[in-house]
């Protein structure tokens, strides 16, 4: 498998995703710049975590429009698998790829920690290293991490199964949901299970001296599923 | 020309920020305080021939970048 | 050119608000066989401000251990550093941002942050860790919790968005940094040791190189405030503050570390206090060279500056580099890729002076070597501070476990999860020791080693007897990078006092000093860089003295190593080293009997060594993996600390004889608790005899509470609960 | 009563979000925009006798809370 991590200024989980993903055999990875508007092909584009552009207007809504963002939503488009990790989360939500929107965390402050999160949907090429229930422990770091969609997206979004995780109870301490998100839910597929954003960040827990390794399951199941 | 833009969170949208800014406020003491909403606001200095094209290029640079319309509503005042 | 000296008179308003002296003035005018302009007066002024010169503490800096074989850099760059092996090499350094803090908490910090990280990445090296020691007042003074959330939000933002990880620190509440807080900011960074940068400026002819952000009005007098005294005026100096921009920051990371791994760059240096001034005569006056730059071609963001505010600007993320001959177009690509600002606004001279023009105009021309050379030092008069009282009256008697709760929630003994939570401490993926432990441990990136890191220092002891204290502070870094199995290399410190031009406070400063020589002499742990921050007073009240101390080490071997979780039932615990239960100026005196009194306990750096070495063999030999010193609050609070830690409980066997309080919360030095099965232990505690090394099984893991034998027990939920509450209440939060 | 509350960085004070804001739009095609400042908002309702009275509560939160005084201004307006 091919995967292309996009490196937008500010990016910074850009290498700790390309450690990751390239610590599963097989895996050969690109970095590609922002202002690339085309890069080579890829079985998997990844958006990294970070503070693309200083995050400074919304979370990633400037990275949403630079030049290679118009590349990945094309590639997107036509299946191209795309994961979005933290700040590529947001970006794919201000990007419309999408649906929904992050806010600020409910208790307004960073947070960083340990949170467990519930498989919901195994079924997609991005869980097939996970099982149905699953509950994994990864850690989040975000300020903007609040899901936010209306009842009929929120209704949509249960009826074709495109909620992939949700914060579930755990042994960390503070509240199982780290910052209000609705519904719980931690992480997204757009409606053909090709495009995933998440908040927790799986390349923090991707080596046993992390800490943990559970994350490491969706780099290992999406490179077997991509070949 | 000059363009405000005025950004507010939907109604719906939880604005907790808002909240807090409320609460303490009131832990200060400033009591009978009703709603509060907190927003942002942009002022920009652009060129264009008349007050309705201004308003529409800001209007299009609100939905592309200002502001997020899934959660936030905006406003375009033009000053001559 | 025409010679021109624009400006008003110097007028005596003018020196004083400059922060000169009669005596520092008449050493300008001799400097350059005339009066100065304004321009000359404020370069002067910052150059030869306590912040830039050392001019109080420069004679007692000398006595400090800097060397070792592993040092690469002491004091005297922009970062200290140390040889790690493997050809790579470990880049550290402490700064202060009290006074900002004080009064911009949230930009004050964040800038200080910014500050230190640059330090660390002009020298070459990728910054890995950053820690802050930070000191508040009492959790219930009015500005407490408007500065903590101010700050912390501060460190958090800038770190968080430039990617490093926050990884440890320490956190204090004391009505004594009521009107003067600290913010100690630590950085430590990697570098291949073949590949290091310094700021000694060669080549005459040489282009002089501007990037980062533009220059604007900002923070100008920065530096002279840092070392003025706070009265109830200096809220009127806020328009002083910088704002820091974090992501320029993370652009001036890769931009800088990009050309650095060409052969473009000569010499670098970042603009920190006193900005182009002071980097730009250091890098000239390092290189025994002239330097020439022309205001006109600095970067800058508001229009009609004047030479005084360009040349003094604090501007945040700037830095000055002198480029090989005929590299400028290739060092301009590589920051216009990264949309920063690449000017060339001069070149090296072989005058040995400082040239500045503005258009036409030659706004100051200064020789470098007495601005450097002739800065003032001060041999000030100090009084040696007098030995403490006998320990008053012991008070009524606290049950033991009474008390534990107690100190478990005190502010300065309380969990500061609320505050590390809000710091990404694991971005860039080579955490491997999170908060919360004795030293957070950083692997080195693709390697099986790490570093550790603490930052330490503990004010009331200094304050009782400085040169214990200042003893005790380098001390206990070098025992938590033990207790995680790490060989301590090396310390930098930031020195934080009140206002040395009174004999009492320069005796504190002295005897702290002298404290710390010893014990780096002992320890073979130099100090490879630091930082002085002086007139930490308001209204004639000074801050307890406080000389923070970032102690580094390394770890041979990431799977060798200890922490302080308790990891299985039935480990038994040890206690090693041995104690009189010291009662004098321990946190069981101040938190249940108000009572900050009596001698400090006794220190023996050779002793330390001894038994931190025996400790260390045996996390090395891989048979150890659970330990924790014993510092503040004493035994019992270790023991409960590590029982929390691993949320496991553990049953103590109380002494036969003697004061139970003493045992229990006396802050004796060089003890450590450590923990393994039984059949390990017998095998530990067999090679701690042959060393010589007191030791004694005192409890075993089992259950889920924290049992005293014969004291009564407290459920690990309670504790827990105890522990957990105080930050999230101090700051509103729960 | 009804009051709006302009915050704005104090002129000089460096502004990182005003000058990315204005980088973006420019990357999207808008050219010719001149100055761009970008501030916060607050809208509150509260209760007064009358104008100048609400001025000085509002006035006084500002100091006290809502605007940042060492980098920020803030400008009042009443709507009764
Ligand atoms: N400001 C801070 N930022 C990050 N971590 C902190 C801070 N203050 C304290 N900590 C962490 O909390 C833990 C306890 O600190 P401290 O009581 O100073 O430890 P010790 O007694 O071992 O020196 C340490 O892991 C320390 O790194
Ligand atoms: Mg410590």
């Amino acid at each position: 498998m091919k995967a292309a991590v996009i490196v937008f200024p500010g990016s910074n989980c850009d290498r700790d995703v390309r450690v990751a993903l390239e610590a599963v055999d097989g895996v050969a990875v690109d970095m590609v710049w922002h202002g690339e508007g085309d890069f080579e092909a890829a079985d998997l584009i990844v958006l990294p975590g970070g503070f693309s552009y200083g995050d400074y207007l919304r979370s990633g809504a400037m990275a949403a429009h630079s030049p290679v963002m118009k590349e990945v939503v094309a590639r997107a488009g036509k299946g191209v698998p795309v994961l979005g990790i933290c700040n590529g989360f947001q970006v794919l939500t201000e990007a419309g790829l999408l649906p929904g929107a992050l806010l600020a965390n409910a208790g307004l402050n960073f947070v960083c920690r340990d949170v467990h999160v519930r498989v919901e949907n195994s079924q997609t090429l991005f869980a097939s290293g996970l099982e149905q229930g699953a509950v994994l422990r990864i850690p989040v770091a975000h300020h903007d991490g609040q899901y936010f969609a209306d009842d009929e997206t929120l209704a949509e979004l249960a009826d074709n199964e495109q909620i992939a995780f949700r914060y579930a109870a755990g042994e960390t301490p503070g509240p199982a949901n780290p910052n209000g998100s609705v519904q719980d839910i931690a992480g997204i597929y757009n409606a053909t299970k090709t495009v995933l954003g998440l908040m927790p960040h799986p390349e923090r827990a991707a080596d046993p001296r992390h800490g943990g390794s559970d994350g490491q399951a969706i780099f290992a199941g999406l490179a077997q599923a991509l070949g | 020309m000059r363009a405000k833009v005025h950004i507010y969170p939907k109604p719906g949208v939880l604005d907790p920020q808002a909240k807090a800014v409320g609460n303490a406020l009131a832990g200060l003491g400033f009591d009978g305080i009703g709603e509060l909403r907190q927003g942002k606001l942009f002022e920009l200095e652009l060129e264009a021939s008349d007050a309705a094209s201004a308003r529409a290029r800001v209007e299009d640079m609100c939905e592309r970048l200002l502001a997020n319309t899934v959660i936030e509503n905006y406003r375009v005042e033009i000053e001559e | 050119m025409m010679k021109n000296t624009p400006g008003p008179e110097i007028t005596l308003e003018m020196i004083a608000e400059h922060g000169l002296t009669d005596g520092e003035y008449e050493r300008v005018v001799n400097a350059l066989g005339r009066a100065p302009n304004l321009t000359e007066l404020g370069i002067f002024s910052v150059m030869w401000s306590e912040h830039c010169s050392y001019k109080s503490t420069r004679i007692w800096l000398k006595t400090l251990p800097t060397e070792a074989p592993w040092v690469i850099q002491g004091p005297g760059e922009n970062a200290g550093i140390v040889d790690i092996g493997d050809g790579q090499a470990a880049v550290f350094k402490m700064e202060s941002h009290n006074h900002p803090s004080f009064i911009e908490p949230r930009e004050g910090a964040a800038t200080g942050v910014g500050g230190i990280m640059r330090d660390v990445f002009t020298m070459g090296a990728r910054p890995v860790a950053n820690l802050n020691a930070l000191r508040f007042g009492a959790p219930d003074h009015a500005r407490t919790r408007h500065l903590v959330s101010g700050v912390v939000s501060g460190i958090g933002g800038y770190g968080n968005c430039v990617g490093v990880p926050t990884v440890g620190g320490e956190t204090e509440f004391h009505a004594g940094y009521n009107g003067n807080i600290l913010v100690n900011a630590m950085t430590v960074g990697i570098a291949p040791a073949d590949r290091i940068f310094y700021s000694a400026a060669a080549g005459i002819g040489n282009p002089v190189i501007y990037v980062g952000s533009k220059t604007g009005r900002d923070g100008i007098h920065g530096a002279t405030m840092a070392s003025a005294e706070f009265d109830d005026e200096s809220e009127e100096k806020r328009p002083t503050v910088q704002i820091g921009d974090p992501f320029t920051e993370k652009l001036l990371i890769e931009a800088c570390l990009e050309l650095m791994a060409t052969d473009a760059i000569v010499a670098i240096q970042d603009m920190g206090a006193a900005g182009l001034t002071c980097s730009s005569v250091e890098m000239a006056d390092k290189g025994g060279v002239g330097i020439e730059l022309d205001l006109d071609a600095v970067p800058q963001r508001e229009s009609a500056m004047t030479a005084y505010e360009i040349m003094l600007s604090e501007s945040q993320e700037r830095m000055l580099m002198v480029l090989r001959p005929g590299a400028e177009d290739m060092a301009r690509a590589v920051f216009e890729k990264w949309e920063l600002d690449f000017a060339v606004i001069g070149r090296l001279t072989d005058d040995g002076r400082l040239t500045v023009r503005q258009g036409d105009v030659e706004v100051a021309t200064i020789p470098v070597r007495p601005l450097v050379d002739d800065a003032p030092i001060y041999d000030r008069p100090w009084q040696p501070t007098p030995a403490p009282a006998a320990l008053a009256d012991e008070g009524p008697a606290v049950a033991p476990m009474t008390a534990l709760s107690t100190l478990m929630a005190c502010p300065d003994l309380a969990s500061r999860r609320w505050i590390w939570e809000q710091y990404d401490h694991m971005v860039m993926a080579d955490t491997v020791e999170r908060p919360g432990g004795d030293a957070a441990v950083v692997r080195v990136h693709g390697t099986a080693k790490a570093l550790a890191m603490s930052t330490d220092c503990t004010p009331r002891y200094c304050r009782a007897a400085p040169e214990m204290g200042g003893a005790q502070a380098v001390v206990e870094t070098w025992r938590n990078l033990v207790a995680v199995g790490a060989r301590p290399l090396a310390i930098t410190d930031c020195l934080n006092f009140g206002n040395p031009e009174r004999p009492e406070i320069m005796g504190q400063l002295v005897g702290c000093i002298k404290g710390m020589a010893q014990a780096c002499e002992a320890l073979d742990y130099p100090v490879v860089s630091g930082n002085v921050s002086l007139y930490n007073e308001t209204n004639g009240q000074a801050i307890p003295p406080t000389p923070a101390i970032g102690g580094l080490g390394l770890i041979a071997d990431l799977d060798k190593r200890a922490n302080i979780a308790l990891k299985r039932d039935g480990d038994l615990v040890a206690l090693v080293g041995e104690g009189i239960g010291h009662l004098g100026q321990t946190l069981y005196r101040r938190e249940l009997f108000g009572a900050e009194d009596g001698p400090v306990p006794a220190l023996d750096p050779a002793w330390e060594r001894r038994v931190g070495e025996a400790v260390l063999r045996l996390i090395e030999t891989g048979r150890l993996d659970t330990c924790h010193d014993i510092s503040d609050g004493g035994l019992l609070v270790a023991a409960t600390e590590m029982a929390l830690a691993g949320g496991r409980g553990l049953a103590l066997e109380a002494p036969e004889e003697g004061d139970i309080a003493g045992w229990a919360f006396g802050e004796d030095q060089a003890r450590y608790l450590i923990a393994a099965p039984p059949a390990v232990m017998d095998g530990l505690l067999a090679d701690l005899q042959a060393a010589d090394i007191p030791a004694c099984r005192i409890g075993q893991v089992s259950g889920d509470a924290l049992t005293l034998e014969g004291h009564g027990h407290i459920s690990l939920g309670e504790l827990r609960a105890a522990h957990e509450a105080t930050l999230p209440r101090l700051m509103g939060a729960a």
